[in-house]
């Protein structure tokens, strides 16, 4: 009896402390650490996908999520033109660096800044709209930058071929190995990256449980509520955009150097289609869910895409093989049905929410037979 | 120093061992590299996947040849790079780094082309194109990129004369990318020095659009007496059937840049008969390689066209380069290519009596350019093969190509 | 989400300040100009953008209605759209019927696969936010593309159309082909029955009550979810029509969904969502900006002598420009609104 | 601007309107309405069904904007103020139907209105000096509405009573001078109804507020009220004590003649 008074008890403390924060304080930095940690030898393994360098890539497109998120799940505004400001930052890195001649990280500032300025403008035309307006506002905008990029206004962005082979002086290639070279040593490239997209990913963490961050879901939440408790919404929406805007350009100085350039499919539809689909089906309510659709999409992309026979269980001892070629070059297919069914069941709860409940009742199923 | 010494020791899993020891080995001895692996690169889904599976055609038909001649075990990869050039880009870099490719070939649309060619060349991995974008092997030329197709200028002075024969003003309608951006302009200039005026042109969207409606309405409103169509696949496919559909075929000289037969095989014969002129490194009509289309009509899924000998032409070389040089190491097999001559390869039989050589200038190769036209329905034949189309002029590839000072290419 | 409804005529919504007459002004004259310098031209591309806004306008007449009715915006109407281009092809080239019987068994198809996709997954978002239908249809679309690549491939197809409308007719300054006409024809029939129905029938007025207040027309006895279904496949089986015209002039393709769905929205918002009559303008200005505004920018930088106006692919553009003007101007669009979806 | 209105108010008269009109379409939902509310009273609105007794606090609040008409606050013309505002300035409401933000937990419910209302409109605060400072102060809220025991649930979880009372525990939040509140004990039982009655007297004793309230149960209103304002379609029938109202006959021919019968 008493086990039970002091269990509840403890119960109601730890949920206390989750609440307030104090254990989830660390949670995600170390959540962003281990995933940067562990990212590479998985996609590396010769099981899995064999291509260590596809990290990189992974690491840049949850980088750009994890800022359309702030949009999406800190905010609930939808952009259907999202990938533009991926485009501002890759093309201002490579115009900067291939056209003027600028050192990297000037370019990639000055690229960073053309988003913020574009973004906030932009944010404060549409931040008032309806969402279905404001998602078709944002389309517009995108078709347009997609339009002036196509257009290759003053040979600046190099039309449908993009900038290509285009590195900063400090990056280093060698047989799709790219390494960082300053100052004498000589380091994977993988590893600023993972440097700057934990450092980009702890700051849109910050900013989302600031006082800021709470405000904008205060506005997600009930926009008229927000309002007559003295929230201004359009206010956080304009900086929610910006903010956003900023980080998926930041996403794009990234993408520039794994790209070795800037290509006009950041500015497409496609481009923006991808990471709302992305970030739903990993869950926009939790900070860690975008990054796990980037995961589950590109993996499964990438996995399935020379997936031509399923050979049970090992290469080397075939017992089974299935010719599942046909079938699973639509995957797609699959993936759409999966997004609607995780739409339908929780709309923002995603992988990542039923991830975190199947954790959650395998550990109170343990805990219980434990006791 | 570029290649081999640096690659990483923890990135394949033991199942790809066709570089690590050829490259060591193979730079010592004169005998070769006794293993190469190739990657294709190539749309093998989307619209444009039956010239992926024409491209593997003759890339499998140039590796058995090869195997015969040579002590090699040549492997080929296909690599889908849908006509995206990020996904192009992904798809290389997956090669050269998990899969250990030696060299490339392949690309469609000229974005594709470039996007590899310049991530291969960094990473010094041959990749020879047959992207026909003058910028290729022109500003955006890469030092690791070959093109194995005559280029547009190529194209577009070989047909520039007959053009002006067969008609005094053009309406040019382009495809609004590189290839029909600088396809359009070299065309344009080229009537005008022979005596031909351009009536009009028109920016079409693309490549993926199939409505013309727009700029057919502006071509028929002008007075132009032939309309240029500088469109690519299966949107040249589309626009042929609406030109067809408005009766404009009967009114006014058709050109289609680029010419591919295998676009004009998916409408009907009367749809076909509608070319008058067209420019292109190949069809199956070009005198000589009997043996190479007969293998196409048996092996390919579809008929023989340029694609197949693209492949062919390119898989070719890149294997006697590396058994030239000795060696699959990029910088050997680049060397090993620039300036030289083809003079002992099955690709002499398939273009018989013709210089084809790699100009080292601006990794072009050099080879006879065609201009084609419709045969009358009544001539058109399906079997072996179709033969729909005729050569009517050949220029040789020297008097074409844009001087090494034109290109603007430095390595 | 009240009073949503649709509405089909709205003649007070439009009043004319100075600023909107001197635009309409300047574009008139733009229009006269490029009339003048190219008058068969000018007809020419008028009957495209005719034909093409009114393309525009059944998809937009089907998405309307769902959201108008259902507050559910469908994002995988393009896919109905395009499902309709490829069952023509499936109909008259696999099947080897007449091109008529595509009119009647093509819409029929798409509207069934319409109904299943609204009893399936779209009856459980009505209430939901706007959001969640959206990207649960955007996850249909996606299977929809798939599903069809997987049917008839990933290349362009093509169908022959009958003898009948293959030829053109002679209007004076230039010649129109029949096809063109017949999609004119049908466009406006279904145009104006979709009007009656809505505002002249018992069905009309009962769905319509449904929208303004359905527990009150349940309560009078009204079968409301009878009747959202019965909307849902009407506004299915126009996109199917739809894609029935458009590719049996032009063909079909995988991108078609896609491209043509993101223009219904633009034709929806810029109609004024709610508003029938809204899409119905607003779906052919967009059309004839499409097709006018090369023209115009053409004739005009040949008479000024100012190339840079002469702007390649401008076309392809217009219909975001047409957007962010019109919500610039009138944040509900032409015809939109008070209050719905704001 | 402020100098000429506080001469013409009384400084007793914290919140008035002056020919205060909505009109939507053709429909005039407030017609030219005069209401003044002293500080510190508890003022009652009552009317019937439709009689624009919401309409009138949207319009005060800033959330309608009113077709004519001026709304005076603290002396100021507010009447074009944006709605956001006003709640700084010491104006706030509760809302009739179940205004939360839903998805959070209660204690976070009123941890973001503490530090809307505390630090100015926009702070970032990326160390964190401030967190702990709001939720203490949201706790205190919490514990004043009796709902301290709640915290960690989601505010869609809650009771609807205890829903109401997180409601009143946000706008308190805002730490405000005037508190609008609309018809706070509906769906509730007589004994919750008498708790929150309570609940409310006792925070405009702590707090010293001024009440301006909407309520249907009478005898609450006819126990709590200071004055009482009657609205019937869209006008104001009279306002003066308790007492006095349910004496007058206007008000017992138009609504509580309306009552009785209608019980």
């Amino acid at each position: 009896m008493s086990g039970d008074a002091s269990q509840t008890e403890s119960t109601q403390r730890l949920r206390d402390a989750l609440a307030d924060g104090r254990l989830e304080q660390w949670r995600v930095p170390l959540g962003l650490l281990a995933l940067v940690v562990f990212l590479r030898p998985v996609i590396g393994h010769e099981f899995l996908l064999n291509y260590p360098p596809f990290a990189n890539t992974i690491l840049v497109w949850m980088l750009f999520a994890a800022s359309f998120n702030v949009l999406l799940g800190y905010t609930g505004l939808l952009s259907f033109g999202h990938g533009m400001f991926l485009g501002f930052g890759a093309y201002g890195a490579a115009i900067g660096l291939t056209r003027f001649d600028l050192p990297f990280t000037v370019s990639a500032v000055i690229g960073l800044a053309v988003a913020a300025v574009v973004a906030y403008l932009i944010g404060r035309i549409i931040a008032q709209r309806g969402e279905i307006y404001f998602a078709m506002l944002t389309l517009a905008f995108a078709k347009a930058a997609h339009f002036i990029a196509n257009q290759n206004y003053g040979g600046l962005t190099g039309g449908s071929t993009g900038i290509v082979g285009v590195l900063p002086s400090w990056i280093e290639t060698e047989r799709g190995v790219k390494y960082v070279a300053a100052g004498g040593f000589q380091f994977d490239w993988y590893y600023l990256l993972g440097a700057v997209f934990v450092l980009a990913a702890l700051a849109i963490w910050q900013i989302a449980r600031s006082p800021f961050g709470r405000s904008l879901v205060a506005v997600r939440e009930n926009e008229e509520l927000a309002r007559a408790v003295g929230i201004d919404d359009k206010r956080y929406k304009i900086w929610s955009f910006t903010f956003s805007g900023v980080f998926a350009a930041l996403a794009g100085v990234l993408y520039a150097i794994n790209n070795q350039g800037s290509s006009l499919s950041t500015l497409t539809v496609e481009t923006s289609g991808d990471i709302i689909l992305m970030t739903v089906l990993g869950g926009a309510n939790y900070f860690f869910g975008p990054l796990a659709g980037v995961f589950v999409w590109l993996f499964s992309e990438e996995f399935l895409i020379e997936f031509e026979t399923l050979v049970l269980p090992l290469a080397e001892y075939p017992l089974v093989r299935i010719e599942l070629g046909g079938l699973l070059s639509y995957w797609q297919f699959f993936l759409g049905l999966l997004f609607v069914i995780s739409v339908l069941v929780a709309p923002r709860e995603g992988l990542w929410g039923l991830f975190r409940s199947g954790i959650g009742g395998l550990y109170d199923r343990v805990r219980g037979v434990r006791e | 120093m570029i290649a081999g010494c640096s690659s990483d020791s923890d990135d394949s899993g033991g199942q790809q061992t066709t570089d690590g020891d050829t490259t060591d080995v193979g730079t010592a001895g004169s005998s070769g590299p006794d293993e190469l692996h190739i990657g294709v690169f190539a749309p093998y889904t989307g619209p444009f996947a039956p010239w992926g599976s024409a491209l593997t055609t003759g890339s499998e038909l140039a590796k058995q040849d090869l195997e015969a001649e040579f002590d090699v075990s040549i492997t080929l990869s296909e690599y889908d790079t849908e006509t995206n050039p990020s996904a192009a880009q992904e798809r290389i870099q997956r090669a050269v780094t998990s899969d250990g490719i030696d060299m490339a070939h392949g690309g469609i649309s000229s974005a594709v082309c470039g996007s590899i060619g310049s991530w291969a060349s960094d990473n010094g991995v041959p990749f020879i194109t047959q992207g026909a974008s003058d910028t290729l092997t022109g500003e955006s030329c890469q030092p690791y990129m070959f093109r194995a197709y005559p280029s547009n200028t190529m194209m577009a002075r070989a047909v520039g004369q007959p053009m002006a024969e067969e008609a005094d003003s053009w309406y040019l309608l382009y495809t609004d990318y590189v290839w029909g951006q600088t396809a359009q302009e070299i065309i344009g200039s080229v009537l005008e020095e022979n005596g031909a005026t351009v009536a009009g042109t028109d920016a079409v969207p693309g490549p993926g659009n199939q409505d013309f409606t727009q700029y057919i309405n502006n071509v028929e409103n002008s007075d132009a007496d032939g309309v240029a169509m500088i469109i690519p696949g299966l949107d040249a496919r589309a626009a042929a059937s609406q030109l067809q559909n408005r009766g404009l075929h009967e009114e006014l000289s058709v050109m289609f840049h680029q010419f591919e037969d295998q676009v004009m095989w998916g409408l009907n014969q009367e749809a076909a008969s509608m070319v008058d002129l067209g420019p292109t490194g190949w069809i199956n009509t070009v005198e000589g390689g009997e043996d190479f289309k007969q293998r196409v009509t048996e092996q390919g899924e579809t008929d023989p066209f340029s694609r197949q000998y693209m492949a062919y032409v390119s898989t070719d070389q890149a294997v006697r380069a590396a058994m030239r040089a000795g060696s699959a190491n990029g910088e050997d097999v680049r060397a090993a290519l620039e300036g030289h001559e083809i003079t002992d390869s099955p690709v002499n039989d398939i273009v018989p009596n013709s210089t084809l050589k790699w100009r080292a200038c601006d990794h072009q190769l050099i080879q006879p350019t065609h201009v084609v036209q419709a045969r009358d329905e009544s001539e058109m034949t399906n079997d072996p093969y179709k033969q729909w189309f005729e050569v009517s002029k050949t220029v040789a590839g020297d008097q074409v190509a844009r001087s090494c000072e034109e290109t603007g290419c430095s390595f | 989400m009240d009073g949503i409804g649709i509405q089909t005529l709205d003649r007070d919504a439009l009043p004319i300040s100075p600023g909107e007459l001197v635009t309409s002004l300047v574009l008139f004259v733009l229009l006269a100009h490029a009339f003048a310098v190219r008058p068969g031209l000018f007809v020419d591309q008028l009957v495209g953008g005719l034909v093409y806004g009114l393309i525009l306008v059944l998809v937009a007449l089907g998405l309307s209605i769902i959201l108008g009715l259902l507050g559910v915006v469908n994002f995988a109407h393009g896919a109905f759209f395009m499902m309709g281009a490829y069952l023509t092809f499936q109909v008259l080239t696999v099947w080897g019927l007449p091109f008529w019987a595509t009119l009647f068994v093509v819409p029929v198809v798409v509207g069934l696969v319409g109904i299943v996709i609204e009893r399936g997954v779209l009856q459980f978002v009505y209430d939901e936010d706007p959001l969640i239908g959206l990207l649960a249809t955007f996850g249909i679309a996606l299977m929809i593309d798939e599903a069809t690549r997987a049917i008839w491939g990933g290349s362009p197809l093509s169908v022959t159309t009958p003898q009948i409308l293959d030829s053109s007719i002679g209007i004076g300054v230039t010649t129109i082909a029949r096809m063109r006409l017949f999609s004119v024809l049908v466009s406006v029939v279904v145009i104006v029955a979709v009007y009656l129905l809505i505002e002249r029938t018992d069905f009309g007025l009962s769905v319509r009550a449904g929208v303004l207040d359905r527990e009150m027309a349940e309560f009078v006895g009204v079968n409301i979810p009878l009747r959202f279904v019965v909307m849902f496949f009407i506004g299915a089986a126009i996109a199917g029509l739809g894609g029935v015209l458009r590719g049996a002039e032009l063909g079909m393709d995988l991108s078609m969904g896609n491209q043509f769905i993101i223009l219904a929205f633009v034709v929806v918002v810029v109609g004024g969502v709610g508003s029938l009559f809204g899409s119905v303008v607003s779906g052919i200005l967009i059309g004839e900006a499409t097709f006018l505004t090369p023209l115009v920018l053409r004739t005009l930088s040949e008479t000024t002598n100012v190339a840079a106006l002469n702007v390649s692919g401008i076309g392809g553009l217009m219909p975001f420009l047409v957007m962010i003007v019109v919500l610039l101007v009138r944040p509900r669009g032409l015809f939109g609104q008070e209050g719905f979806m704001e | 601007m402020s100098d000429t209105a506080t001469t013409a108010r009384s400084a007793d008269v914290v919140l008035e309107t002056e020919g205060l009109t909505k009109q939507f379409g053709g429909l005039t939902a407030l017609e030219h309405v005069d209401l003044a509310v002293e500080r510190g009273e508890l003022h009652a609105i009552i009317g019937p069904n439709g009689a624009g007794k919401t309409t009138l606090f949207n319009t005060i609040t800033g959330a309608l904007d009113p077709t004519a008409g001026t709304v005076w606050f603290d002396g100021e013309d507010v009447t074009e103020m944006a709605q956001e505002k006003r709640p700084h300035r010491g104006l706030a409401r509760s809302f009739q139907s179940n205004q939360l933000f839903a998805d959070l937990s209660v204690l976070e419910n009123v941890r973001i209105v503490v530090q809307t209302a505390r630090s100015g409109r926009f702070g970032l605060d990326l160390l964190g000096n401030g967190r702990a400072k709001y939720r203490d102060a949201a706790f205190e809220y919490l514990e004043r509405v009796g709902l301290d025991g709640e915290r960690t649930t989601l505010a869609k979880n809650l009771s609807h009573g205890d829903q109401r009372r997180l409601g009143i525990a946000i706008s308190l939040a805002t730490d405000p001078s005037v508190l609008l509140l609309d018809e706070p004990t509906s769906g509730m039982g007589p004994t919750e109804t008498q708790e929150t009655a309570d609940m409310i007297d006792e925070l405009q004793q702590d707090l010293d507020l001024t009440v301006l309230l909407i309520e249907h149960d009478m005898d609450i209103v006819l126990s709590m009220s200071d004055r009482i304002t009657v609205l019937n379609q869209g006008e104001v029938l009279a306002t003066d004590s308790p007492g006095a109202i349910q004496e007058n006959e206007d008000v017992q021919n138009a609504y509580l003649g309306g009552m009785r019968e209608e019980l």
